[in-house]
């Protein structure tokens, strides 16, 4: 879902795949440079390393599908097609922003793309996620949910609860987890009696796959399968994507819990520099990484532009956003009328 | 004219909604086959199916989640906790989901969620089943909080609940359900943003709602025979106050009492009495008094229980201290 | 651990297996009789039919053990050793009764059985077992948790919670999962994707058995086996029974979601006539039961009295036991006191 | 004396506390390998182990609950939630169980546990990451709630609440781990129960508690410049409140703002307004202020963020106008 204007060879599937993936890298790469001369500021939690799932994942979704993400969301959130304009202005808190500013790097929110957020509360996205699913089986709606979250919130109350719903009313929920082997400093070792995670989705009888997540096609051709299941009737579906987070949980983060040799080995399997290996030999590559890089330079700088020339909301709004106004009315017309 | 009780008008508002509305739906625990652990939706799965009436896991969390992204996804969920005491457990969803999306997406995304639950003591359930947390959840920007009194709000809260595009909670205080009152035969939706004025006086306001509305009332007769005219007055909805009628009450009367059946200190009382001092401090001719539960958990024997909740003698005496009377 | 004054031939095991059943039998009818007359007040749900569980379990169990239940508890309360007398004295509500009166039958307490509640919070009773094991894990104490709770509980998110950190730490928990195939009108296929309990337990990696609930010697063993295996350090165990609940939910339950059939059916394997059948034969077996329920019979009469005889807790007390009061400092001696 | 820093103080507290009793652990997301979010327990894994010093999983419910059941066990839990946002997943637990447990038992069992979070906004963590719920809990009998707004406090408060028999729940604003300040050598367990006067004076009493009382002081300074001699009172314990000392200031004083960062609706501010209300009408001259959190999720944006949470000008306005001041 790259925005048109920035599109290389539309026709190159994979050419896409490498596209998306390296918009997401460098626009992180950006997001933490403006972190540290304070354009951004909270919580900032980098996705880089992980590319490959929220690019693979979403390319099963149809646009009338739904997303429910994490609080380490920019992936999801480029990857679904929410503009890069209207992201970094969200990072800034600017008006402008997907989220109008209020949410910030946790709470990305987009009804254009039916993107339900970007959820600070680990777990939290999982119980939304079984209900947006319902809505589309009560209304008979062909579509999928897809719920992305992270190896430490399967140890939540709410994953088991969820799972067991959805699985009970067989809804249509791609379960997505993101193992990337920490929930900040906790290995999956101290958080899980049981660190083979499909073993837990087969216990709601919720049909399970673990793919590499640093194999952009894999990821791909996994949640392709997932979601035509699903599609078919088959309810729920749970896929794992064995990850790597390559930098800090956030911009606090000291890492005092893993070597940097194993950050080093995961680094090797690089989703952006293994993928491009593959796309043609050689001169050729580079000549096509370059063009890519040089139009994801050119949409970040423009983004950057966009973000510093938004406006800040008035302060006299600040209660805005609390009830719903009659103004937006239309969100939600009257009971009953159809 | 027809008389019902306040259970019956629950059901008779449920089964409205799902009537005219087909995005309406009822999930919780045991509402369907078991009809409901207070029999209010006895019933309505044969009347209107199982996609209709869900009966739910025991998964106050997962279900209440499901019901704000049912709403997120268009439908108009009525989510069914039994009791307030389970809904602790979905108090993160109900926090950080149901009252917070709206704001955190800048407007994008409303919730049009009704949450149904029972609340309050007075059957004996002890410690663990006789919480009244309504005042307490009043304290959370984003929803919207109401408490039936009546079995006319039991019978029109629930549409207008619906109607609103942001959460609504509902609390009904379960030594109501059996109450008996007449209703209009075309009785229907009513307004959830004025408090009522259940009896008129001049001498002392005594502001109350739910389950304490009736002892509220039994203590203004007594108090009347005593030649004291209070006017006693049923907040309905607790978020928000509708502080323009207790305003016009305060200024006639200049004598507040307080009653409510949550834990005193900080209970929703609290929150009265505070408001009333800044905005009325030089129309007051006595403190404000509150009758609230004593700060226990509630005990199982019926003469702790009664104890420990707001009762009429003690109503009675606290407007006869602000009306000056000793003894 | 019957009351001595009323134990039948302390030599024999299967005798008192069968006088610890009636006696919880007997006791539960009667007070269902009280609850018609207005003696006991607030939710009464009552064991019968399951009384095999509670008294083939708790075989298992040294005096040192702890034991958390459910609301559903009179019959672990009495088959645990907690005297009839305290036990009838709080259904009444009375000061004399095992919680003073203040918790009534969904709230038995008794620090010298070390009994922690009758906790009437589905699933409520999991973590705290999940801690009384940890700290006997961290005294080194050979103790074992016994925790109660039913199918329905299986669904809440805490069960997830606490299999898995039990699991994780290989504390001292005892999982004892009363499968009566509903939790209030839920059938346990309306509320669960995997009916079959185990292999939920066993997606944490720990170990699970099933066994006949209405078989008291089955049950005895089984759990016994789980509680040798975590005697020997194996960490937790989880054992299912299979039982029937005959009577209603609570007092207030219409039973509108079972019919009558299957009831029968189960009744048919009452655990206490099965039982029994099964001990002597013909004449010397009604010659053994006669002699038990006569000695029920008086235990229960003597139960009735001491409750009618109890005494009120002062209105003044109102307020006493919501925080410890220095007169009880003995129960938290200063911290650094040995 | 020692200058040190609100974070170092609490680490020296719960080392101590590790020290001195063998029963006393620390357990909680991320509190040994990471050294906690807030990096409080830094260090401490490498000092004290494994067993001691207990990373969890993600499971709040469930951490909580095993540290209600570790201190029913004969230990001296000190469970960390990482912040008080996700408290509300383990609300059952400290609701219906740590809280309730002893009275349900008839005092049979006491639950000596302490529960830390972090609380407040300040940080540009927007609305699910800057909630201030700390009065909120301050609702619920059988608990026993402390806010350290001091260095001295953050050392002292720990060992207090790790002596009392019942549940204590510790509040650490996060805007407050950097501050730093002067602690005696050999500086040690404070009392919980007496509120402080931070700054004595004899015009109007600001009252307030943790992550605002550096700002009330401020305030004070401000308007000592302006001939307004404000005394500024710390309740350090919210639950229960030290009604003396509020009320002693308020008679020398006669004139109250109370500075509460949760949102003003049912905050622990409405509480104390309604209760010196009660028991000093007589004595006020002006109505009672209340300086608290606009009524909205905590937005992102540094701007509304400020605007959201009470600062210095607002409690400025508020004590002028006590005073009659205008303008
Ligand atoms: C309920 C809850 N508890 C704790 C936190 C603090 N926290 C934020 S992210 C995180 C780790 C989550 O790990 P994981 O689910 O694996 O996702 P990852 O960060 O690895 O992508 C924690 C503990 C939180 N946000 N919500
Ligand atoms: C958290 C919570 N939700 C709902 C209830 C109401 N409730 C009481 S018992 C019960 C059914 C529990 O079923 P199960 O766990 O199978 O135990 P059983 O009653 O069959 O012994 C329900 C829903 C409750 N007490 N706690
Ligand atoms: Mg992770
Ligand atoms: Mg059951």
């Amino acid at each position: 879902m790259t925005d048109p204007k920035v599109r290389l060879q539309p026709d190159q599937h994979r050419t896409r795949l490498l596209h998306e993936m390296i918009r997401i890298r460098r626009f992180e790469e950006k997001c933490a440079e403006l972190y540290s001369t304070g354009k951004i500021r909270g919580f900032l939690h980098l996705y880089i390393g992980e590319e490959a799932v929220a690019v693979g994942a979403l390319q099963a979704l149809s646009p009338e599908d739904a997303v429910v993400a994490t609080y380490r969301e920019h992936g999801h959130a480029l990857a679904r097609g929410i503009s890069m304009n209207a992201l970094m202005a969200e990072m800034y808190g600017k008006h402008e922003g997907c989220s109008h500013g209020r949410g910030g790097s946790m709470h990305v929110f987009d009804a254009k793309t039916h993107f339900y957020g970007g959820n600070a509360i680990v777990g939290g996205g999982l119980p939304l996620a079984v209900g947006l699913a319902l809505a589309d089986a009560m209304q008979r709606r062909p579509h999928v949910t897809a719920c992305f979250f992270g190896d430490g919130a399967v140890a939540e109350g709410e994953f088991h609860e969820s799972m067991n719903l959805a699985a009970l009313w067989k809804l249509p929920v791609l379960f997505l987890c993101e193992n990337n082997l920490y929930a900040m400093g906790t290995r999956i070792e101290r958080a899980q009696a049981q660190v083979d995670l499909r073993a837990k989705a087969q216990s709601y009888l919720v049909a399970a796959e673990a793919v590499d997540g640093m194999d952009v096609t894999a990821v791909e051709a996994a949640t392709r399968r997932a979601a035509e299941g699903i599609r078919r009737g088959e309810g729920p579906k749970f896929v794992e994507y064995r990850t790597y987070r390559f930098r800090a949980h956030s911009m606090f983060d000291a890492e005092l819990y893993r070597d940097k040799a194993e950050v080093e080995a995961w680094k090797v399997r690089d989703p952006i520099t293994t993928f491009s290996a593959t796309l043609k030999s050689g001169q050729a590559t580079e000549v096509l990484v370059k063009a890519i890089e040089d139009a994801v330079a050119e949409e970040i700088a423009e983004a950057v532009a966009f973000a510093e020339a938004g406006t800040w909301e008035p302060v006299e709004h600040l209660l805005n956003d609390v009830y719903t106004p009659a103004r937006d009315a239309h969100l939600n017309p009257a009971v009953g009328a159809k | 004219m027809i008389t019902t009780t306040y259970r019956d008008a629950i059901r008779a508002a449920i089964r409205e909604a799902l009537t005219k509305d087909p995005r309406v739906f009822l999930m919780g625990e045991d509402v369907g086959r078991y009809g409901g652990s207070y029999a209010v939706s006895k019933g309505l799965l044969a009347e209107f199916g199982p996609d209709r009436i869900r009966d739910t896991p025991l998964s106050e969390s997962t279900f209440v989640g499901a019901g704000i992204g049912a709403a997120l996804g268009g439908m108009r969920p009525i989510v069914e906790v039994m009791t307030v005491n389970f809904s602790l457990l979905a108090l993160d969803q109900i926090v950080n989901n149901a009252a917070t999306i709206r704001h955190m997406s800048g407007g994008q995304f409303s919730i049009p969620l009704v949450i149904r639950m029972a609340t309050g003591a007075g059957r004996q359930l002890a410690a663990q089943h006789a919480h009244s947390l309504e005042g307490w959840y009043a304290h959370i920007p984003g929803i919207r909080i109401v408490a039936p009194a009546t079995v006319e709000d039991a019978r029109g809260m629930l549409w207008t609940a619906l109607e609103d595009p942001d959460p609504v909670l509902i609390f009904e205080h379960q030594t109501l359900y059996n109450m008996e009152g007449s209703l209009a035969d075309n009785a229907g939706a009513v307004d959830l943003d004025k408090a009522a004025v259940r009896r008129p006086g001049k001498d002392v306001s005594l502001i109350t709602y739910g389950g304490t509305l009736g002892k509220t009332l039994q203590a203004a007769e007594a108090l009347a025979r005593d030649g004291i005219d209070a006017e006693v007055i049923d907040l309905r909805t607790l978020r928000p106050l509708d502080m323009p009628t207790l305003a016009a009450s305060v200024k006639k009367t200049r004598r507040v009492v307080i009653v409510d059946e949550g834990w005193r200190s900080g209970s929703l009382s609290a929150e009265i009495s505070a408001r009333l001092a800044e905005s009325h401090f030089y129309d007051l001719d006595a403190p404000i008094a509150r009758v609230c539960s004593a700060e226990v958990p509630i005990p199982y024997p019926k003469h702790l229980e009664d104890a420990a909740v707001p009762q009429p003698p003690a109503i009675i005496a606290a407007a006869r201290e602000a009306m000056g009377r000793r003894g």
